[in-house]
C-alpha cells in the first residue's frame, strides 16, 4: 500500500522579527489510505505549519511532500484543511448553508447539493441555524460549520487542525463519533492536530508527537486499539489506559496526567 | 425593513430648509442671488410647471448614469485585473495614476472638439470621473482575507470560482463604496460638462436661468440636483442591499 | 488629431445652424426666425442656445455654421490658427446707447476710474471685450492695470457682490448692469469702456468658419440683409420684439421692461478690429501678427 | 499556494505606456494644430508665462489651496466619517444633508460662498473641501462598520480612555481606509481647485489655464494641464508610499 | 461580603436571521471577591454572551448587571475580558510586547511597564517571542498573549472565556497553577469560560451551567475541595472525582466521561 500523503525530511523556515526561523527539520511522515493519523506538540511547536505543508497551503522550504506519488504544489484534489483559525475561514456575506455549499455547489446538481449540505449540518447539529449568517454564531458553531464544509465535500484526505478545540465534552464525543463512522464508511485519510491527549488516542491509529525547535517528530505511537471504538468501553480498557499513558510520559508530562482511580 | 422611511434624516434636512428661510426672513442673509427655500419652491413650481425642468433632468440623468454604468463595468473589470495580475499592476498603474491625476475640467473643450456639442461628450466626462473611484475601490477590495482565500484553495474552487466567489464578494462593501462615489461624482461632472460644454441638461439649465436673473429657478434647479444625488444613492444602496445581501449584511450595511 | 482641418458640411447650405447666447445682442436673429423673415430669404435656421461663447470657434463647421463672437475671442483664435471669419456685425456701442459699464461702489471709494488703482474689480471674463477695453481705459488715465485686482464674476450675482462689499466695482454688460445700479444706492457709473477706445465701436459680431464664408457669400449675403430686416422690426414693433427678447432669455418681466436694446448693425467694420487688435497689444500685451483682411471676409 | 505579494509604492515602470502614447503623439502631431499641439510644443507654450514670473507662484497658489483642502478633507472626512460609521442614528439623520450636498456642483457653490468669504483663498478652501471629503468620509465609514467587534471591545474592556482608544485603535485600524480616501480624494481636490480659480480667476494655475483656453493657447493649456497632472502624481506617490508602509506593518490584517 | 460581580434575572435578546433570538433569561448570578466561578454549557448555550454582559460590553435586555452594587453601563474599571476570538483582539500593528503593554502604558511610568510586562510575558512562557508580531505567532501563542495583557493590569475582575482552549495540556496545566497562584496572591475574581469538566472542577470554588433556550442556570455546583489544590494530588481526591461524575452527569454526558479505572 503507498501511502496517499506524505512527507520526506520536510524542513520550513519562516520569516521572524530577527531573521528567519527554522520550524520544522527533517520531518518525515507517510499516512496510508483510510489511516487516522493524530499530531501532537506543544503550542507553538509547528502542528499547524506542518499540517499546511501537507495540504498544500505552504511551500517546503526542504524536502519533498507528496500526494499519492505525485509531489504537491498546491492543495491536491480530494485533500481538505479544516483550518484553526475558524473566524477567518467562513465567508461571512454567505449564509451557513451556502457556506457549506461553496465546495460542491460547481459540481453537483442543486438537488443532490442540498442533500450533502443538509446531511453534513445534521452531522454537525447545526440543521436548524441553516439560514443564519456566521458571525452570528457561536466560536464553537463557527467551528462546526467549517467541519460541515469540509465533510460535505466528501475528501480522500481530510486534514483537521484542532476542528473540535471549541466544543463543549458533549458535541465533542458525539462529533468523534461521527467522524469514526464516516472514516468507516468512506475510507477517508485523516490527519489530526489535537491537544487532547485522551481524543488522540481514542481516534487514532497512529500518534505522532512534534517536539523540539526547529521542531521534528519525537514520538511515533501505533495505536492497536481494536475498532469500532466505543466511549465508555474502549475508554475502559487497560491497553487505552496503557497507551494514554506513554503519551502523557511523552509529552513531558509529569503533572497533568488525569488520576487513575 | 430596507423600506423604512429615513424619518431623523429627512427632519434634519427640513430643519437645515427652516433655518435657511428664517435668516433670509430676518434679513441676516439679503441676497437677490441667495432666494429663501420658499422663493426656491417658487422657481421649482414655474420650472416644473413650463415643463424645462423633467426634460433637463432626464436628459442629465441618461448621460450621468450611462457615463457611471460604462465606469462600474470597466473599473470594476480593470479594478480586478489591476489588483490580481502584479505585472499588470506594475506597468500601467503609474500611467493610469498620471492620468487619473488631469483635472478633467481642463478637458471639457477637448471633449467638446472631440465629440462636438453632444451627450457624448457628456457621457465621456462622467465616465471618466467616475471610473476611478470604482477602480481604486476594487483594486483595494481585492486584498482579500489570506484564510478565506486557502479556503477557496483547499476547496479546489476554480480560479473564475476563487473571483467569482471570494474575492468579488469580499471586495463587494468596498465596490459599493467605490460604485456611491463614482456615481456622485458623475453626477457633479456631468453638469460641469454641461455647464461649460455641451448646452443641455440640468447644467445648462442652472447656467441659463442665472443669466436670465432667476434666482428663484437657478436654485430649484440647484435644489433638484441635490436630491437627485440623495435619491440615486438611495436608489443605489437599496439595489445593493437586494442584491448582494450577505455582502451587505456583514459589513454592516442591512437597513 | 485636426479639428483645424477641414470642416464638415451638412450638405445643405441655407440650413444655418446658429449658436449664441442670452445676449440683446443676439434679437434680430431671434426676431428674424420668429417673424418669417429667414424663411422670406430661403434660410432655414438651426437655433442652439449656447451661454459660454467662448467655446464656440472651435466648434464652427463641426457643431454650428454661424456663431455669436467678440473680437477679441476672434483676434485671438485666429492667431492660434483657427480659421474663423466674420459675417456680420451684431451691435454697435454709440455715445447715447453705451452697452458696457463699469460700476464703482462708493462705500469702497471707487468714485471714478482713477480710484480702481488697488482694488478689486469684478469682470465678466478676464479675456472679454470689456476687460480690454477697461485696461485700455485705465491706461489711458494713468492708472497701471496691473495694480487692479481681478476676480471673475457671474453676472448675475455681480449686484450682491459688489453691495456686500466683496468687490470694489464690477465691470458689466446689459441686464446685469441693470441690477448693479438700481438696488445699491453707493453704485456709480463710471461709464463704457467701449467708447473710450473709439466713438463709436462694435464689441460683438457674428461669425463663421473661412471656407464655410468662402463657399457661401450669397448666404451670408441673406443673412446680413435678414438681421437688418429684422432691426428693422426690432425699431417698429418694440413690444413685439420684447416679447421675443423674453422668450428666449427668460429674463423677468420687470428687467425685459427696463431693458435698453442695443443699436444694432450688420456692417462689417474692419477698422472696428484694428482698434481692438490695437487695444488688446497696448493693454494685454498681446503679441500676434494677424491678417485682420482674412477675418473680414464677408466684407462687401 | 500562498502568494498574496505585497504591494510596493507604485513602480515607475508603470509609466511605461504613457510615455509611449505621449511618443506617438509627438511623431504624429502636426505641430501647427490649433488643438492637439504635440508635446514638444507644450515647453515653449510656457515660456511667455515663465518670462513673465507667473507661473511659480501659480503653482504656489493651486499647491495651497490643493494640498490644505485635502489635508482639511482628510481631517473632517476621517472623524465624521468614523462616527457616522460607528452610530446609526447619526448616520441616519446627516446622510441624506451630506449627500444633498455631495451632489451640489462646485460652480454654483462659488458665488454663495464668495458672497460670505470675498474672493479669497478661505473661499477656494470651503468649495474644495465639501467634495473631497467624501470618498474619505465614505471608506472610513465602511472601514469602521467592518471593524471586528473583538478589536472594538478590547480597549474598552482594558479600559483604555476614549483618547486612548481613537489614537492606539481607532486611528491606526482606519489609517488604510483613509489613506484609500486620500487617494480617491486628491484628483477631486485638484480638480475643483482649478475649476474654482478657473471660474472667480482668483490666483492659481486654474486662473492661468483659464486665460490660456480663452485665448486659444493650447500649446501652453497642455503645458499647464501636465504641471497640474505632476502636482496630483506627486500627492498621489506620497500617498501611496504612506499606504505601503501601513500596510507593511499592518500586513496581518487584511 | 457584597458580590463584586452579578446579575439578575438577566434576559439578552439579539438579532438572527429570522427575527429576534432570545439568548439568555432569567439569568441570576452573583460572583463575591476572589472567588472563582466557572460556567460551563453546550456550545451555543450562551456563555460567550454571558461574559460579555458580565464585562459590560453588551448591554443586557433584561435584568440588571451590578459590578460593586453599581449598574454597569460599559466596562467598569479593573474588570477584564480575555475574549474567545483571540486572533481579532490582538492589534496587528503592534508587536508581541507594545500588545501586552496597551492596558497599562497610559498609566503606568516607563520602567514599571516593562517590568509588568515581562512578568507577564513570563508567566505564559512567551518572553523570547516580545518582538514578535502577533499574526507571526501560533494559535495558542496568541491566545496567551492575550491572557499576558489581562494578567498584565492587575485586574479586580477577570472575566475569561475559553482562555486555555487552544493550548496543550501541559502549558495548559502550568497556565492554571499560575492563574491559581494569581489568585491567591491578589485576590482577583474570576470567571471562567471552558469546556473541560476536569478544569472547572480543578480550579474552581463554584461551578455554573448553562442550558436550555434561552438559556439560564441549570446547575450551580459549589466545590469544596481544599486549597491549594495540586495538579496530581487533587485530583486524585474521591470527592474531586466525584465533583467531577456529578457535573458530567449535570451536562447530560452519558458516554464522554473518562473511565474510572
Ligand atoms: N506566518 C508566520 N510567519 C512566521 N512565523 C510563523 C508564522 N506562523 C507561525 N509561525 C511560527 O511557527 C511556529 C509554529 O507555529 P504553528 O502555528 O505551526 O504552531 P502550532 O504547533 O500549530 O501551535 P498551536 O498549538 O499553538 O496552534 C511558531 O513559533 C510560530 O511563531
Ligand atoms: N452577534 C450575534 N448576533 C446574533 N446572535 C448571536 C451573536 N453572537 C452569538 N449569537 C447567538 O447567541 C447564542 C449564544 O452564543 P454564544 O457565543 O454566547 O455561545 P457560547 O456558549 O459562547 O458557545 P461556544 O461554546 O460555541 O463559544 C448562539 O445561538 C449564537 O448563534
Ligand atoms: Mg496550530
Ligand atoms: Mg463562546
Amino acid at each position: 500500500m503507498t501511502p496517499t500523503i506524505s512527507c520526506d525530511d520536510l524542513a520550513v523556515t519562516l520569516p521572524g522579527a530577527s531573521g528567519p526561523v527554522h520550524i520544522l527539520r527533517g520531518v518525515t511522515l507517510a499516512v496510508e489510505k483510510a489511516e487516522f493519523v493524530s499530531i501532537l506538540g506543544t503550542s507553538g511547536s509547528g502542528k499547524t505549519t506542518l499540517l499546511r505543508v501537507l495540504g498544500g497551503l505552504l511551500p517546503a522550504s526542504g524536502g519533498t511532500v507528496r500526494c499519492d506519488d505525485t509531489a504537491i504544489s498546491g492543495p491536491p484534489e480530494g485533500v481538505v484543511t479544516v483550518f484553526q483559525d475558524y473566524a477567518h475561514s467562513l465567508l461571512p456575506w454567505r449564509t451557513v448553508r451556502r457556506n457549506v455549499a461553496l465546495g460542491i455547489e460547481a459540481r453537483l446538481p442543486k438537488s443532490e447539493r442540498d442533500e450533502r449540505v443538509d446531511e453534513a449540518l445534521t452531522m454537525v447539529g447545526l440543521l436548524d441555524r441553516a439560514e443564519e449568517y456566521p458571525w452570528r454564531l457561536s466560536g464553537g458553531m463557527q467551528q462546526r460549520v467549517q467541519i460541515a464544509r469540509a465533510l460535505a465535500t466528501r475528501p480522500r484526505v481530510l486534514l483537521m487542525d484542532e476542528p473540535f478545540g471549541a466544543l463543549d465534552a458533549m458535541t465533542k464525543a458525539s462529533l468523534q463519533d461521527q467522524l469514526q463512522q464516516v472514516q468507516e464508511l468512506t475510507g477517508t485519510t485523516i490527519v489530526f492536530v489535537t491537544h487532547d491527549v485522551e481524543e488522540a488516542v481514542y481516534l487514532s491509529d497512529r500518534l505522532v508527537v512534534l517536539n523540539g525547535s526547529p521542531a521534528d517528530i519525537g514520538l511515533s505511537l501505533e495505536i492497536p486499539l481494536p475498532r469500532p471504538r466505543h466511549q465508555i468501553t474502549t475508554k475502559e480498557r487497560p491497553d487505552y489506559l496503557e497507551l494514554r499513558h506513554r503519551v502523557y510520559e511523552a509529552l513531558g508530562h509529569t503533572v497533568g496526567e488525569p488520576a487513575r482511580g | 425593513m430596507a423600506r423604512r422611511v429615513n424619518l431623523l434624516g429627512a427632519a434634519v434636512f427640513v430643519l437645515a430648509l427652516v433655518l435657511w428661510e428664517l435668516l433670509v426672513r430676518t434679513s441676516v442673509l439679503d441676497f437677490t442671488y441667495l432666494p429663501a427655500p420658499t422663493a426656491v419652491g417658487e422657481g421649482l413650481g414655474e420650472l416644473l410647471a413650463n415643463g424645462e425642468l423633467l426634460g433637463a433632468l432626464g436628459h442629465t440623468l441618461f448621460a450621468a448614469l450611462s457615463g457611471w454604468a460604462l465606469a462600474g463595468l470597466v473599473g470594476v473589470a480593470a479594478g480586478s485585473v489591476l489588483g490580481l495580475v502584479r505585472p499588470v499592476w506594475t506597468y500601467s498603474m503609474a500611467s493610469l495614476e498620471a492620468l487619473r491625476a488631469l483635472p478633467i475640467v481642463a478637458f471639457v473643450p477637448v471633449a467638446v472638439l472631440l465629440f462636438g456639442f453632444s451627450v457624448q461628450t457628456e457621457i465621456m466626462v462622467a465616465f471618466y470621473a467616475a471610473l476611478w473611484p470604482i477602480m481604486l475601490n476594487t483594486i483595494s477590495g481585492m486584498r482579500t482575507e489570506p484564510r478565506m482565500l486557502e479556503s477557496g484553495a483547499v476547496l479546489r474552487l476554480s480560479k473564475a470560482a476563487v473571483l467569482w466567489k471570494i474575492r468579488l464578494p469580499g471586495a463587494t462593501a468596498m465596490i459599493v463604496v467605490g460604485l456611491r462615489l463614482g456615481l456622485s461624482v458623475s453626477l457633479v461632472l456631468t453638469l460641469v460638462a454641461e455647464m461649460v460644454g455641451n448646452p443641455a441638461g440640468l447644467g445648462f439649465l442652472l447656467v441659463e436661468k442665472g443669466q436670465a436673473l432667476q434666482p428663484g429657478q437657478m436654485f430649484a434647479a440647484v435644489f433638484v440636483i441635490g436630491v437627485t444625488g440623495i435619491v440615486l444613492n438611495g436608489l443605489v444602496m437599496g439595489a445593493a442591499r437586494l442584491a448582494f445581501r450577505g455582502q451587505m449584511a456583514s459589513s454592516g450595511e442591512a437597513a | 488629431g485636426g479639428a483645424g482641418g477641414a470642416a464638415s458640411d451638412d450638405g445643405d447650405p441655407r440650413t444655418l445652424r446658429i449658436a449664441h447666447n442670452s445676449n440683446a445682442a443676439a434679437l434680430p436673429v431671434q426676431v428674424a426666425m420668429a417673424e418669417g423673415i429667414f424663411d422670406k430669404h430661403d434660410l432655414n435656421v438651426e437655433f442652439t442656445k449656447v451661454e459660454n461663447i467662448g467655446t464656440l470657434p472651435g466648434t464652427l463647421g463641426r457643431s454650428f455654421d454661424i456663431a455669436l463672437s467678440v473680437p477679441t475671442t476672434v483676434i485671438s483664435a485666429a492667431q492660434q490658427g483657427i480659421p474663423v471669419t466674420q459675417v456680420s456685425g451684431a451691435t454697435l456701442d454709440v455715445e447715447d446707447n453705451p452697452t458696457g459699464f463699469v460700476i464703482g461702489s462708493k462705500k469702497a471709494g471707487v468714485t471714478d476710474i482713477t480710484k480702481l488703482a488697488g482694488k478689486t474689480l469684478g469682470v465678466l471674463t478676464e479675456t472679454g471685450t470689456t476687460h480690454v477695453a477697461t485696461k485700455a481705459w485705465l491706461k489711458q488715465e494713468g492708472v497701471d492695470p496691473a495694480s487692479v485686482n481681478i476676480v471673475q464674476v457671474d453676472g448675475p450675482s455681480q449686484a450682491d457682490q459688489l453691495a456686500a462689499g466683496r468687490v470694489d466695482a464690477v465691470e458689466t454688460v446689459m441686464p446685469f448692469a441693470t441690477g448693479v445700479l438700481n438696488n445699491n444706492p453707493d453704485a456709480v457709473n463710471l461709464g463704457d469702456p467701449y467708447l473710450k477706445l473709439a466713438d463709436e465701436l462694435a464689441a460683438i459680431l457674428w461669425i463663421s468658419r473661412q471656407d464655410w464664408a468662402a463657399r457661401n457669400a450669397d448666404v451670408i449675403a441673406d443673412f446680413r440683409t435678414a438681421l437688418d430686416e429684422a432691426a428693422e422690426f426690432i425699431a417698429t414693433n418694440d413690444e413685439r420684439a420684447r416679447a421675443v427678447l423674453k422668450e428666449y432669455t427668460g429674463l423677468p418681466d420687470a428687467a425685459i421692461k427696463e431693458a435698453v436694446l442695443p443699436t444694432y448693425t450688420s456692417e462689417v467694420r474692419p477698422k472696428d478690429l484694428e482698434v481692438w487688435l490695437d487695444a488688446m497689444r497696448e493693454a494685454d500685451g498681446f503679441t500676434g501678427d494677424v491678417d485682420l483682411n482674412a477675418l473680414v471676409a464677408a466684407q462687401d | 499556494m500562498k502568494r498574496e505579494k505585497e504591494r510596493g509604492g507604485t513602480p515607475v515602470r508603470g509609466l511605461l505606456p504613457l510615455i509611449l502614447l505621449l511618443g506617438l503623439w509627438e511623431l504624429t502631431g502636426d505641430p501647427a494644430s490649433p488643438y492637439f499641439p504635440p508635446p514638444s510644443t507644450w515647453v515653449d507654450g510656457l515660456r511667455p508665462l515663465v518670462d513673465g514670473d507667473k507661473l511659480l507662484p501659480a503653482i504656489g497658489q493651486t499647491a495651497l489651496t490643493f494640498l490644505l483642502g485635502l489635508s482639511i478633507a482628510t481631517v473632517v472626512g476621517a472623524v465624521v466619517g468614523t462616527l457616522v460609521g460607528a452610530s446609526r442614528p447619526i448616520d441616519r439623520a446627516l446622510s441624506p444633508s451630506l449627500e444633498f450636498l455631495r451632489a451640489l456642483p462646485a460652480a454654483s457653490l462659488v458665488p454663495v460662498a464668495a458672497l460670505v468669504l470675498g474672493y479669497t483663498t478661505q473661499m477656494k478652501l470651503v468649495v474644495v473641501v465639501l467634495p473631497a471629503t467624501w470618498p474619505i468620509l465614505l471608506t472610513c465609514r465602511t472601514a469602521r462598520r467592518t471593524l471586528s467587534p473583538v478589536l472594538l471591545d478590547t480597549p474598552r474592556t482594558l479600559g483604555l480612555s476614549r483618547w486612548h482608544r481613537t489614537t492606539k485603535i481607532l486611528t491606526p485600524a482606519l489609517t488604510p481606509a483613509v489613506l484609500l480616501g486620500v487617494r480617491v480624494a486628491a484628483p477631486l481636490a485638484l480638480i475643483i481647485t482649478l475649476l474654482v480659480e478657473i471660474v472667480t480667476r482668483v490666483d492659481g494655475l486654474g486662473a492661468v489655464l483659464g486665460a490660456a483656453q480663452a485665448s486659444f493657447l493650447s500649446a501652453q493649456v497642455y503645458g499647464l494641464l501636465t504641471i497640474a497632472g505632476v502636482l496630483g502624481f506627486l500627492v498621489n506617490w506620497v500617498v501611496t508610499r504612506a499606504e505601503t508602509a501601513v500596510s507593511r506593518r499592518m500586513r496581518g490584517t487584511t
